[in-house]
Formats: C-alpha cells, structure tokens, sequence
C-alpha cells in the first residue's frame, strides 16, 4: 500500500492529523492563552473542510473494508462544513471561565466523533461500520454530559449511552443474524440470499440505524437528550449524528438490501408515517425551544424517508440535496438558539415573545430557518421538501404524499408559533438587545446564505444529481 | 424581458425599502416602484395588443425559458396570454392603491411594505409564469406574507385569524403539490416529464388519472378562490387584515384561485372537469347564494365584505365549472370587476373605520353628510357590486349568466338560475349597509368633526373607481383579449 | 338621423358635468345647464317625432347609430344602439317634454336645497337612462338602461338621504324591482339561448325559427317562450308597480314630488308598458298565455290600487295609487289586445300612456306645487286652497277631469279605445274597466274637493301661489292634458306599424262619460263641504275599510317574509352555521390535533427503560408483521 | 466435543441470553445493572459471530474478528457510561434510572 493510496483515506486522515494537532497545541499552550484554542479549532475545522474539497482519488482500501467514491466524498464534505458551523458556533460558548480550561476535550470529542461518521459513510464491511457508528456516538455521549454542573446534562449523557448501546446491540444481534444468514460482511461482495431469516436480521439492523435518524417508534431518547445536551451538542446530533446515519442508511438500502426492496420500502412506509405524524404532533405542544427542536427535527426524518421510500437515483438525490438544505436550516435555527441562550439563558417559547423588537437580525435568521424547514419558497426547504414529494410521486404512494403534505401543514403551525412569538407577541420584559460574537455571526452567514442561494441555484441538485446517477 | 421586469421590480423596490431612512423615505420607495410597476403593466398591454393586433395568434407572447433543473425537467417558462396580462393590469392597479391606502401605517412601516411588496412579486410572479413547478412557488410566495401581515399590523383576533387564514391555505396549497406531481408523473412529453403547461395541454391524460387529479387540483386552488366549505378563513382573516392586506388579499390574491383552476386544472384535465363539475358546481352555487345570505345577518362591515367576496368569488369557480368560453370569459371579467370593487371597498372601510374607530353598521350612520367623499365612494362600489350596468360588475355577471345558460340540461339551468338569484340578494345587503352607514341622520356627535380624505386616499379610491368605469363602460376590448385566449384553453 | 344621438347624450354630459363637479358647481348655473340640455333634447326629440311620422310614408323601423359593446358568443352580442320606430319615438317625446316640464319646474321647486346640484345630476341620469331604454336596438341594451332607471330612481327617491323614511323607500323600490329583474334577466336568458340574439329585429319578427323550438318544448305544462315572456313580464310588472310587485311605489313618494312626477308618474312606471308592447308581436303569435297573464295582472291591478286609492290620505299616495291603477288599464288593454287590425288594445295602451304621462304629471307637479305651498302632504290638512292658489287650482282640476275621462280631455279619449278594446275581448274585464273608471272620478275628485273646496283650514304660513317657473310647466301640461286626446294616435302608433283606423264606439264613450260624472257626483256630495256622510260610510264598511286602507296589508305581508324568514329563518341561521358548524370543524380540526397531542404525551414519559421498552417492542412488532407479510 | 452440541442449542442459550440481558435493561432500576444487562446482550451477540464461524463457516475467521472489536467497544461504551454515570451521582445523589426523568413530555 501506497501513501498514495492511503490518501485515498483523505477524509478521515485529515481528521486524525486534526486531532493530533489539536492534543499537541493544548499540551504545549501556556494556561494564560488557552482561550486561543478556539480559534485554532476554527481555523483547523476550516482547514478540513477545504481539504475535503481538494480532488482526490477514489477506490477501496484494505481488502474492500474501507471505499470512497465522490459522492461519499461529498457525503463528508457535507457534514464537514456543518462541523465546521458547528465549530463557529461554539467559540463564545467555550470562552467562558467555566469551560475555558477543558475546552479542547469538546473539539477533540467533535473531531473523533466526525472520524466515526468519515469511517461509517466509507464503510466496506459491516465491522467498519460497527466501528464507525460507535465512534460517532460515544464521543458525542460524553459531550452531552459535558456541562458537568448541570444534572439535565448528565441526564442527557445517560439516555444517550444507555440508549445507544441498547439499540447497538440490538443491531449487531442483527448483523449476526446476517452474517449466518449469508457467511459474507463485505458490502462489497455481500449477497442477501433469500432466506425468511433476512427480514429478521434486516430489521434488527435497521432500526439500530433508525434510531439514530430517529425514526418512530425509536426515537424517544431524541427528545430528552437534546433538551439536556448543550445546544451545540444538540447540533452536532441533529445534524450531523443524523445526517450520516441517513446517509448510509441509504447507501445501504441501496445496495446491499436492493434485492428486498419490497420489504424496506413496507418498513419505511409505515415508519415515515409515524414518524411525521408523531413528531409534529408532540412539537406542536412545546414550549422549550431545543425540545421543540427535537421533535421538529424527527418529523424532518419522516420527510427524509419520503426520499428514500423511492429507491431511485431520483430518491438518493433528493435525501441528500434535502439533509445538505437541512443542514443550513437547522444549523441557523440551533445558532440563534445557542446564541439566545447565551446571552440570556432563555430558552422557552415565552421568552422569544417580542425578540424581533430588541433582536431583529436574530429573529429574521430565525424565521429564515424555520420557513425553510417549513418549506416556504423562495427558501431552499421549500425545493428541498418539495423534490422529496416528487421523489415519492414517483413512485406513485400518493396516499402517502397527502399524509405528507397534511404534515407539512402542522409543521407550518408549530414554526408559525415561534415566528409569532418573536414578531407578534408582546413581551414587558423581552430578551435585552445583545450583540453576538464574530465567529457566531459568521456561521449564521454562512447558514441564511445556504438557505437563500441553495435552492435558486440549482447546479447544487444537478451535481448531486449526477453523483447519484453514477453511484 | 418586460416580463422579468415584471417581477425584478418589486424585488427591488422592497429591498430598497428595507434600507429606507424613515417613512417618508419608505413610502416614497413604495409609491415609485409601484408606478412603475403600474406603468409597466400598461406597457404590456400595450406590446400585447399591439402584437395580437399584427396577426400574432400564438397562444402565449413574450414566452421566455430560463432551464432552471433540466434534471427534473423544471424550467422557469414565462410568458403571458390575455388572462395573463389582465390580471396582471388588475394586480398592478391594486398594490398601487394599496401602497396609498397604508399611507399612514405608523409601526414598523419598512416591514409592512416590505411584506406587501413581496406578496405582491408572489402576486405577479403567479401570473407570468407557465411552468407548474414556478406557479407553486410563486403561489406560496403569495400566502406565506399573508401571516406577518395580519399578525402583526392586523386588529381583533390578529394572531388566531392569521393562523387559521395561513393554515388553510396552506392546506389548500398542500393538495396542489399532490395535484401537480399527480400531473407531472402522468405526462409524457418526448419522454420526459414536464411540468410545463403548454406542453401538458397536449396531454391526454387517462380519466382515471384525471377523476383523481382534478378534484384534488381544483380544491387546492379553490381554497384560496373561497370554495365552500373551504372558505371560513376568509371572514376572519379579512376582519383582522390591515386595510392594504385585505384589499391585496381579496382583491388579488383570491384570484389565484379562479386562475389557477382554469388554467391548470380545467385546462389539463378538461374531461373530468366535465365528467365532476356537478359536484363543484352544487358547492359553488351554494358559496354564491349561501355567501350572499350570509352577508344580511352580518353587522362588522368587513365581515360583510368578506362574505360578499366569498359570493362574488363563488360565482368566478362557478362560471369556470360551466367549460364554456363565454362563461370563462365572465369569470376573468368577475375576477377583475371583483377585485378592483372588493379592493376599493376594503379600501374605504379601512379609511372609515380609522376615523370612526367601529366597523359595526349600525353604530355609524349618516356618514354621507360628514363624509361626503368616501361615501359617494362607498356608493358606487355598492353599486358595483350589485352589478350595475356601466360598472364593471354588470359586464362580468351577465357574461356569467349568459354562458351559464348555454347549458339547456335541466340541472345546469336550475343551478344557474339560483346562482342569478344572487343579484337579489347582493342588492338587500348592500342597500342595506348604504342604508344604515350613509344615510339616515347622524349616530354620534363626534362623527360631526370627521377629518375629510386627504390626498392619498383620493388618489386610490379615485384610480380603482376610474378602473371600474372604464370596464363598466367599454369592456369589448378586455373581453376580446380574454376571449382569445381561452379559445386555446378550453377548445 | 343620426343627431338622436344626441337625445340621450346631453342628459348624460349634463349627468357628467353636475355629477364630477357637484360643490364647485354654482346652483343656478348647473340647473339651468341641465335643464338647457334637457330643453335641447326636447326640441331634438319633436322634431326627430316631426320628421319620422310626417316626412317618410311608412313607420319602418330605423337604427341611425349602432356599435358592438359586448360579445358573449360568436352570434350572441349587445350592442349600443338607437332604435326609432313609433312606439319608441312617441316615448322619446314623452320622456323629453315631461323631463323638460319637470326640469323646469324643480328649478322652483327646489331652489335652496342644499343637493341642488346632485338633485339635477340624477335626474339628468334618470332622463338619460330612460331614453336610452326606449331607443335600445336588442333586450340587452334595454336590460341594461332599465337598471339604470331603476338606480336613479333609487337615489333620487332617496334624496332626502337624512330621513329614514326616504331611506327605507328608496332602498324598498330597488330591491322589489330587482327582484322583479331578476325574472326579466334570466326570462331574457331563456328567450335569447333560443333566438341566439337579443336583437329586437329578430325576435320581435314572428316567423323567427326559434320560437317553434320554444313553443315545442315545454316545462311544467308550459311552453318555454311563454315561461321567458312571463318571466320578462315580471321584469315590467315590477317596474310598472303590477301587482304583488307594487308595494315600493306608494313608499317611493318620499322622494321630492317633481321626481314623483318624472318617475314615479310620467314615465319610469311605464316601462313595463313599454317592454310588454315592444316584445307585443311575440306574445301575440306565440304565446297567448302570458298575454292572457298580462290582462289579468292588469285587470286586477287597476280595481286593486283604485279602491286602495279611495282610503288614502296623503296626496301623493293617492296619485301613486292611482298611477297603478291607470298603468293597469295600459297592461290590460295590450293584454286583450290582437295584432295588426286586431291591434286596437295596443295602439289604446299607447295611447294612454301618452296621454296619461301629461295629465298625472300635471297632478304631481300641481300636489308638489300645493306642498310646497303648506308644507304637508295630508289632504286632512288642507282645504279651501283654490282661494291662496288659483293657478294650481285650475290646472289641477284639468288634470282631474282629464284622468276621470270627461271630454274633451285627453284621458277621456285613451280609456274611451282601451274600453272598447277590453269590450272586444271579456265582458268581464270591461265591467272592471269601467267600474274602475268611475271609481277613478271619484277619488280623483274627492282628492280635489277635499284639498280644493271643502272646509277653511288655518294654515301656519299662508299659503301662497308657486311661482312664475313652477307655474310655466304647469299650464304647459294643462294645455297637453286638454288637447292630447285629439291626436289620431292610430295613425301612428300600431302593433304592425300600419296606420289603424280607429272609429269611437260611441255607446262605450256615453257610458263611461256617465261612469264618471256619477263618480264626481258622489264625491261631489261627500267632499264638497265637510260632511260626515265620508265618516258614515267609512264605519259601516269597518273592516273592509281598515284592509283598504291598510292597503290589503301586502306590506305587512312582504315585511313578514323578508324579516321573519329571510332574514330570522335564513340568513341568521346562516351565519349561525357558518360560525358554529363549518368554521367550527376547521377550528375542530386544529383543536382535536392538540388534543391528540396532549393525549400522547404519555408515550414521551421521560422513563429510559419505558423509551427501550418502546424500541423493542417496535423492533418485534414490524418483524413480526414483515413476517407474516413476506413468509 | 463441540461437534455433539447442535448448532440450534447454542442459539437458544444466544437468544435466551440477548432477551434477558434485554429483560434486565428494561427492568432494573439500577443504572449500572442495566449497563449489565447490555453488556449481556453484547456477549450474546459474540458468541452468534463465534459459533456462527465455528458452525456454518469454518473457514472464516470474521465472526471472531468481530468478536473482539464488540468486547473492545463494549468496554469503551462502559467506561464512558460510567464516568457519565459518577457525573449523574454527583449531581442528582441517585443512580436510580426512574430518577432520571427531569426532561419528559
């Protein structure tokens, strides 16, 4: 093996060097100029990003364990630049006297984490991405209990654990169901034989995935943990934690499990079903805005499945170009969050009554956010929400799009609840005028751009498009 | 390129009125955009007429394509026909009364017109565009301000109704994706998908598709055009909408509806529309005789106009349900006719209302005296309404009533026959509120002192009342102009 | 001849100039401007009648002007046109003088009033509609100007916009006659789906194709033309105040009293008249039932409002009663009447109208003349007044015996042809006919003793003559009240435009010249000086009285069905259901999802074990079901 | 010996093994017994891949690989859910997992 080969590996080495890099600064940083670690962090995930853009070779690695090709690439590339968000939106937060000495261990934690997902989407062999799934999760675990002072972190830490390795063992109980069924764990040359015992082994396998996109009826940690994590751990799991299981549960259905199609696409009928329904019917009925957060996000993974149902090329396409609009739009939403509840410590419906008032450009970032993932043109969840409805059209469930599209109505409610609040209501004691840090003004930048610029600019859904068609 | 103008224009015009130094500085803006925007649109008719006049019988002139996601095979098509461009006239004339009639919106005016401006590109995009994909956005683009609009500017229950208004149109625009991917996935043109409506017209879609997608299409658009039993968000959001709002909403923005079932689900799906009118024409001349009924036991002068306009918005869907031209044909001319009337009566209620401070009838009365203006403009609006010959409601009605009529069967004849009973009732309820607002002596002594119209107002009842006469008096020329191009939709 | 144009167009520009400028126009000058108009369209309109009836031998119908306003179908069109032919010129010298008459008189009459210039803005409309509805080429053009009639006449009955009784009565009037239109719209509908035109050239020709087609089917037992002329009827009996659709006249008398005459006297209440004899040769040939319907409606009409006529006590009541009853003799004469040589009952309704537009004028403009004097409509509350106006005495008295038909007065000559002509047809609409006429000398009559003769009443203000231009108009109309009748009306005017000899039946004239002198002689004997014979008489017949006077109680009737059910059984349920049922669901909708909603809140229990409890069970379930599903 | 086992016993006393590690996570109420309870699960799992190499594949050495790599990440798992666990402790004085439900609803 080659060096040249291994830069096949690009993603994930990049990381480690990250890493690496990151464990030699805070060791060797003077303890007066710590804070600065921040803005390494930065300029590091910046770094990653770029690189991950960089041309670069594809192919397998490791005897068929490890495979990159580009649209995986862009896969990481996706997530990277929403770690890279993440990252901006964390700086004030970990400036504070509380954190400054420790916070390093979030970035190191994000940054294996982010490995995890790398090694997941590029997984060859169901091993590698056992691997890659438990990566993601146990780092992130130990982030949500990172406010260490706070019960409701714990809280979130042990639901996230505890829930995570129950579901995982659940999934590989699945995986040994499929390795009997079939005596093969190579994605690569992995053929599903025709044995009842598959349905058994697929759907143990599925719903350890499913829980991570949470998907009803495994969804219930989603809400909990994200109300108890700090808002950017609660990024970091709805967008990127979820955002690579939708990913390679796609890549999965779409290759190693085509062959029962039928069966999936029956589980995932059903599932996206409830999972809309449930989430926008718990939503509606929030008043903490992280929560409502939550929920909002589980009813988004129902829309995803939309997606998926198709089968397609069409049907990949509109999952990614979705999660890529979804990225941008949650990440905005969870910004002014952290932002808010920075500066003020509030967090609940109530407390955003009149906000527009006294914060008009958060507010408007806000609205921007929740009107995309409402699906309100012109912004980009508007043509993201609607190629996932043409996606299951497609495929010809119209029952299933009007039970989808009737969602989309509730959801508009419950995001018409916040805009109402911070445009509408009147507050006596609305949330003081504040000015937010750079970095985080940048992400916010970053994320209404991708909101505003996603959808009119339709090279991104082609370029997309095009990967898919190749995959 | 005058088309594209079409929509830059408002988009401009409301970015710069958020970079606006104050409110005289807003409006300002506001105003000058929207002349142009008023300008351009009779410039269009112009070229258009022009164009018709040399010999151009293409169905749809000015057509430009923009490939937007050849992927999807979506482009942004535009390109007017008469229906078009008449409604564009009738859009443009409205939001320039509209900005005048807001002249004096106090609070956070850059938002207000901001919002109406962007409502009003959804408006004017709606209209130009040819493609379904660019139609739906644009629609949605229409509704979504609507909320902000009457949520924060509105009165009385703002919050409640502008949810319930957002909420159900929204819903109404739900069934229309399911309407349209019904119809994108069933055509085939060259092989591909299209979601282009001159391309789609060609199709011939199999019944089984169409029994399934006409109905959904035709409710989604008939929502927002008031079809009953969908129309309850229309007496409440009206109530609460701020003057502009409601004139833009009704006038306007209830017209996608009628437009948008005739040009997309009438159009595409013509025999199914002619297998299941019956069943939308029983509710359609419900909304126009139970709207009207609706409106005697109404005292709130905004609810009275909100129920009228359901009527009066009922009676559009109604003629679109005859598949006749001449029907069609009144029901464009009733879309116009009742949105520059409903436009100017929402107009002077809201001048009235900010002098009197009360919408309830019976609590104002001889407003005639002490407010001569506005209430000879409240008149000839009534009279409008009640179809008087030289307005421009007499035209369009009976050119309803006319086409209604080609049909000899007994059913049609009988539903026609209840929905002409309309104008009985329109004239109860209309006298009725002239009766008791204008005339008769004065109800309260403060109302002695009522500040007469300033020039604003002037300037917007006076263009919508001259728009009203002009189709009252010499409407051959926008009827021939609509007539044409229904020829290539309904043949 | 294409100048007629100009008949209808300066009452418009004269409509145009007082309506736009209104305050900034000064009283004297925008009076005198439309009444210059008026006064030119006048002199237009005889001499367009000079040239038409005496300059061309045969009375063929012309159309000087003509444009297309409004295409429908390819064949289906209306146009904007002037139709002239006798019927329609002889309405054109009507309209025009009896305009001028009033235009002239009001300059008096309403000088001071603070609407002055509004005032001769809607009467300039009303001329303008007015003559636009007789010249119309097709039933459209004529459909249209009828509504415009119909709203002039709605704001000048409301002129006095601050009294709620002007109010109620001009928004009353509207509304009756609109429902009334709408049988004449969709009457005009059915007739024109048939003939595929509204032109009057083709429809009124009989041998149109499409009347066969429409006399072939039927609905109801009825053919469908006689259903669309008696729905376009209905139009003119509303706008004729035909019984059950008369009840907004007698209220229409709030509006000033030279509009009364204009209006609700000379002209606008004809149309009916004038729509039934110009559609004349369809219900002729095709549908004799729906004439037979005309007669009748006349028939009962005419008996109807006279006997009303007798109980009232307000003047212009009594002239608007009346004027129903005399409209019913027009109605009744084109109802009995047959075409071409049969066509006596036509040419007698002209006729009639002719005759009748100058004489009940010249008794409205003689009650505004007294009005104005003692400020009272109330004939209790007068008396004696020949003595303070002798002017309006006489010409009032004109116009009594020119209405109760004594010769040689013009009315006597009209009810003279329409008797014989109802004579020809049913004894028994004779009998009505002539009793009518003499129950009409006798409240006319009781009218002028009772406010001319009868006691000395002390007045607040003396009463005082009108002046100089209120008088003009009044001798004008005595002088056309006196002479009219002597006009050989058949000549000209006929239901096939072929001169009709007319020879006077004389054993009908003597007796109804009998009829009415008996019925001047009693209320000669009842009014003459204060009597209690009147009182008497009133108390014997107690109950039969009280229901006169209380006019049948039709109002009451009317006010019950469109207060107690329209209005308390429909629209209020209505609104209930829209509010509480319909509306309600929409807002069920949203509230039984937040019920949902806080019903399985239970399921998010905050409990991890209950969360994994959850998870598995979904995990077995879908196996489980995909199972079964897939084995 | 092994060769008298059939591989169908082996695979009651494996499924047996997942449901009660799976039954002890659902009901016991003590945080770090119902990380017991997975772990349970987890060895239930390595030994399926075991004896799934053994039995069906013996030429494979997969299963086994897996194995390891479970125990490895189990043990991970455990420790990080322990120190999450001390954390909890000394916030709310309790691991009892029906203690833990601050958020809900």
């Amino acid at each position: 093996m080659s060096l040249n080969e291994l830069m096949i590996m690009r993603h994930e080495l990049v990381l480690v060097a990250a890493v690496l890099a990151l464990l030699i600064i805070e060791i060797g940083m003077p303890e007066e100029r710590k804070q600065k670690i921040n803005v390494f962090a930065a300029i590091i995930a910046a770094t990653v990003t770029i690189i991950g853009f960089l041309p670069a070779d594809t192919g397998m690695l490791f005897g068929g364990m490890y495979s990159t090709d580009p649209l995986r690439m862009l896969m990481k590339n996706i997530l990277n630049i929403g770690v890279f968000l993440i990252i901006l939106q964390s700086v004030n937060w970990l400036r504070q006297d509380l954190y400054k000495d420790r916070s390093s261990e979030f970035y190191l934690l994000t940054f294996s984490s982010l490995i995890g997902v790398s090694y997941m989407i590029s997984a060859g062999h169901f091993l590698m991405f056992y691997l890659g799934l438990e990566l993601t999760t146990i780092p992130i675990a130990a982030l949500a209990s990172y406010e260490q002072f706070k019960s409701k972190s714990a809280e979130a830490g042990i639901k996230l654990i505890l829930s995570s390795a129950f579901s995982s063992a659940i999934l590989l109980f699945g995986i040994s169901i499929l390795y009997a069924a079939n005596g093969d764990l190579y994605f690569e040359s992995f053929q599903l034989s025709d044995s009842l015992i598959n349905v058994l082994g697929f759907i143990f396998f599925f719903s350890g995935l499913a829980f991570k996109i949470s998907v009803v009826p495994f969804h219930l940690w989603t809400a909990d943990v994200y109300e108890g994590s700090p808002t950017n751990v609660t990024s970091y799991l709805s967008v990127i934690s979820k955002g690579s299981s939708v990913f390679i549960l796609t890549i999965v259905l779409f290759t190693l499990f085509r062959v029962i199609q039928p069966l999936w696409e029956d589980v995932l009928y059903a599932t996206a079903i409830l999972t809309m329904t449930i989430g926008n019917l718990f939503a509606i009925r929030q008043q903490n805005l992280k929560r409502f957060l939550a929920f909002s996000s589980i009813a988004q993974a129902g829309f995803i499945m939309l997606g998926i149902i198709n089968g397609t090329s069409l049907g990949m396409t509109t999952v990614i170009y979705f999660v890529v609009i979804y990225v941008f739009s949650n990440l905005a939403a969870f910004g002014v969050l952290q932002t808010v509840g920075h500066a003020s410590g509030k967090l609940t419906m109530d407390d955003y009554n009149g906000l527009y008032k006294t914060n008009p450009q958060l507010s408007l970032v806000m609205m921007l956010a929740l009107f995309s993932l409402a699906g309100i043109p012109p912004l980009a969840g508007f043509f993201g929400k609607f190629f996932l409805f043409t996606a299951v059209a497609e495929k010809g469930y119209y029952t299933l799009l009007l039970i989808a599209v009737v969602n989309t109505v509730i959801s508009l409610y419950y995001y018409l609840l916040v805009v109402k609040a911070m445009f509408i209501n009147a507050n006596e004691n609305p949330i003081a005028s504040f000015k937010s840090d750079y970095s985080m003004r940048i992400s916010l930048v970053i994320c209404v751009a991708g909101i505003l610029i996603t959808g009119f600019y339709s090279p991104v859904f082609e370029y997309i498009k095009y990967l898919c068609e190749t995959f | 390129m005058i088309l594209i103008a079409l929509i830059v224009i408002p988009v401009l015009t409301a970015l710069a009125v958020m970079f606006a130094r104050d409110a005289r500085q807003t409006k300002n803006l506001s105003a000058v955009g929207m002349s142009v925007q008023l300008t351009l649109s009779f410039y269009l008719l112009y070229l258009f007429l022009k164009e018709r006049a040399s010999g151009n019988t293409e169905p749809v002139l000015f057509g430009k394509r923009f490939e937007w996601y050849p992927g999807l095979n979506i482009n942004f098509d535009i390109g007017v026909d008469g229906i078009s461009v008449a409604m564009i006239l009738l859009t443009s004339i409205v939001i320039f009364t509209g900005i005048f009639a807001s002249w004096e919106v106090k609070d956070q005016f850059k938002e207000f017109f901001a919002s109406l401006i962007i409502l009003a590109t959804g408006v004017f995009g709606f209209f130009i565009s040819l493609d379904l994909f660019v139609m739906f956005l644009f629609f949605e683009l229409a509704v979504i301000p609507m909320y902000l609009l009457i949520g924060i500017w509105g009165s009385g229950k703002k919050e409640y109704s502008a949810m319930k208004l957002t909420l159900m149109l929204m819903a109404g625009s739900a069934l229309l994706v399911v309407g349209i991917l019904g119809i994108y996935f069933h055509s085939d043109v060259n092989g591909t998908h299209s979601f282009n409506i001159l391309e789609l017209t060609n199709q011939n879609f199999s019944i089984e598709m169409q029994r399934i997608f006409f109905p959904i299409t035709f409710i989604g658009f008939g929502v927002i055009g008031a079809l009953f039993p969908f129309h309850t968000w229309s007496p409440d959001g009206h109530s609460s909408a701020p003057t502009a709002v409601s004139m833009l909403h009704a006038g306007v923005l209830m017209k996608l509806g009628g437009y948008g079932c005739l040009k997309v689900a009438i159009a595409l799906m013509p025999e199914a529309a002619h297998e299941l009118s019956w069943i939308f024409l029983i509710l359609t001349s419900i909304s126009v005789i139970y709207g009207a009924l609706g409106v005697i036991a109404q005292s709130d002068l905004k609810y009275i106009n909100a129920y009228s306009s359901v009527s009066h918005c009922g009676l559009v869907l109604f003629a679109i349900l005859m598949l006749n031209k001449t029907a069609s044909n009144g029901a464009v001319l009733q879309m116009i006719s009742h949105g520059l009337m409903t436009a100017l009566f929402f107009g002077l209620i809201g001048m009235l209302y900010s002098r009197t401070h009360t919408r309830i009838v019976h609590e104002m009365g001889g407003l005639m005296k002490v407010l001569p203006f506005l209430s000879v403009c409240y008149v000839i609006a009534g009279l409008a309404s009640l179809g008087l010959p030289g307005l421009s409601g007499f035209v369009a009605e009976m050119t309803i009533f006319v086409g209604a009529f080609q049909h000899p069967d007994m059913f049609h004849r009988v539903i026609t026959i209840v929905a002409i009973s309309s104008i009985v009732v329109t004239a109860v309820y209309i006298l009725r509120v002239v009766g008791s607002l204008l005339m008769g002596p004065i109800k309260k002594e403060e109302y002695q002192h009522l500040e007469p119209a300033k020039w604003h107002e002037k300037l917007a009842t006076v263009t919508l009342i001259i728009a009203i006469v002009i189709i009252g008096i010499a409407p051959l020329w926008l009827s021939d102009m609509i007539m044409e191009s229904l020829g290539a939709i309904l043949d | 001849m294409s100048y007629v144009v100009l008949i209808i167009a300066l009452p418009f520009a004269a409509f145009l100039i007082n309506g736009l400028l209104n305050r900034k126009l000064p009283h004297r000058l925008a009076g005198w401007l439309a009444t210059g108009a008026i006064g030119v369209a006048t002199a237009l309109a005889w001499f367009t009648a000079f040239t038409y009836f005496f300059q061309s031998t045969s009375f063929e119908k012309i159309i000087p002007f003509q444009v297309t306003w409004l295409r429908f179908t390819e064949t289906l069109q209306i146009d904007m046109g002037i139709l002239l032919d006798p019927i329609s010129v002889m309405m054109l010298v009507v309209i025009t003088t009896v305009s001028f008459m009033v235009f002239l008189y009001s300059l008096g009459y309403m000088h001071g009033e603070k609407g002055f210039v509004r005032y001769y803005a809607f009467l300039s409309l009303f001329s303008f509609s007015m003559l636009g509805l007789v010249v119309a080429t097709n039933l459209f053009q004529l459909y249209m100007f009828w509504e415009l009639v119909g709203v002039s006449s709605y704001l000048l009955i409301g002129y006095y916009y601050d009294k709620p009784e002007a109010v109620a009565a001009a928004k009353k009037a509207f509304i009756i006659t609109r429902f009334a239109d709408f049988g004449f719209l969709v009457g005009i509908l059915l007739l024109s789906y048939y003939t595929d035109t509204f032109d009057f050239a083709a429809i009124t020709n009989p041998n149109h194709s499409a009347f066969t087609t429409m006399t072939g089917s039927s609905f109801l037992g009825i053919s469908v033309l006689t259903w669309a002329l008696m729905l376009i009827f209905m139009g003119g009996a509303g706008k004729s105040a035909m019984f059950p659709l008369h009840i907004w006249l007698p209220d229409a008398m709030e509006g000033p009293t030279p509009v009364s005459a204009l209006i609700h006297a000379a002209t606008m209440v004809v149309a009916g008249v004038f729509l039934v004899a110009r559609m004349f040769p369809v219900f002729s040939f095709h549908a004799p039932e729906a004439l037979d319907a005309v007669a009748f409606i006349g028939a009962f009409t005419l008996l109807f409002a006279a006997i009303i006529a007798c109980t009232q006590t307000d003047i212009k009541r009594i002239l608007a009663f009346s004027t129903m009853s005399q409209i019913g003799y027009m109605m009744l004469a084109l109802g009995v009447s047959g075409y071409g040589e049969h066509g006596l009952g036509f040419t007698a309704s002209m006729f009639h109208l002719f005759t009748h537009a100058f004489f009940k004028a010249l008794l409205f403009l003689g009650a505004g003349s007294i009005i104005h004097a003692i400020h009272s409509n109330d004939i209790r509350e007068m008396g004696n007044l020949r003595r303070h106006q002798p002017v309006t005495h006489i010409v009032f008295l004109i116009a009594c015996l020119a209405i109760a038909g004594i010769p040689p007065f013009a009315g006597f000559f009209s009810k003279d042809e329409i008797l014989a002509a109802t004579l020809n047809s049913s004894l028994v609409y004779f009998a009505i006919a002539a009793f009518t006429a003499g129950l009409t000398a006798f409240y006319m009559f009781r009218l002028y003793f009772l406010v001319f003769w009868n006691r000395e009443t002390v007045y607040e203000h003396k009463p005082h003559e009108s002046s100089f231009i209120m008088l003009v108009p009044m001798i004008v109309s005595a002088v056309g009240s006196a002479v009219a009748g002597f006009i050989p009306f058949g000549k000209f005017v006929s239901s096939d435009s072929q001169p009709l000899h007319i020879e006077m039946n004389q054993t009908v004239a003597n007796l109804s010249i009998v009829v009415a002198a008996t019925g001047i002689l009693i209320a000669w004997a009842f009014y003459k000086n204060e009597s209690p014979l009147p009182e008497k008489i009133a108390s014997t017949l107690k109950g039969l009285y009280r229901i006169a006077q209380k006019k049948f109680y039709i109002d009451e009737l009317y006010l019950f069905i469109t207060k107690k059910i329209i209005f308390n059984l429909i629209s209020k349920p209505i609104a209930w259901f829209d509010r509480q049922v319909i509306d309600a669901f929409m807002d069920f909708t949203a509230t039984a999802t937040n019920k949902v909603s806080a019903e399985i809140k239970g399921l998010q229990s905050g409990q991890l074990q209950h969360y994994a409890y959850i998870f598995l069970s979904g995990v077995v379930l879908i196996v489980l079901i995909m199972i079964f599903n897939y084995a | 010996m092994m060769e008298h086992v059939p591989i169908s016993h082996v695979l009651i006393v494996t499924s047996a093994m997942f449901f009660i590690g799976a039954y002890g996570f659902l009901t016991r109420r003590n945080l770090v017994t119902m990380l017991i309870g997975v772990e349970l699960m987890l060895n239930a799992v390595n030994i399926n891949f075991v004896i799934f190499d053994r039995y069906l594949f013996p030429n494979q050495i997969e299963g086994h690989f897996f194995a390891l790599f479970i125990i490895a990440i189990a043990a991970a798992e455990a420790a990080v859910a322990i120190a999450i666990f001390i954390n909890l402790y000394r916030n709310i004085r309790s691991i009892n997992v029906e203690e833990v439900d601050k958020m809900k609803y």
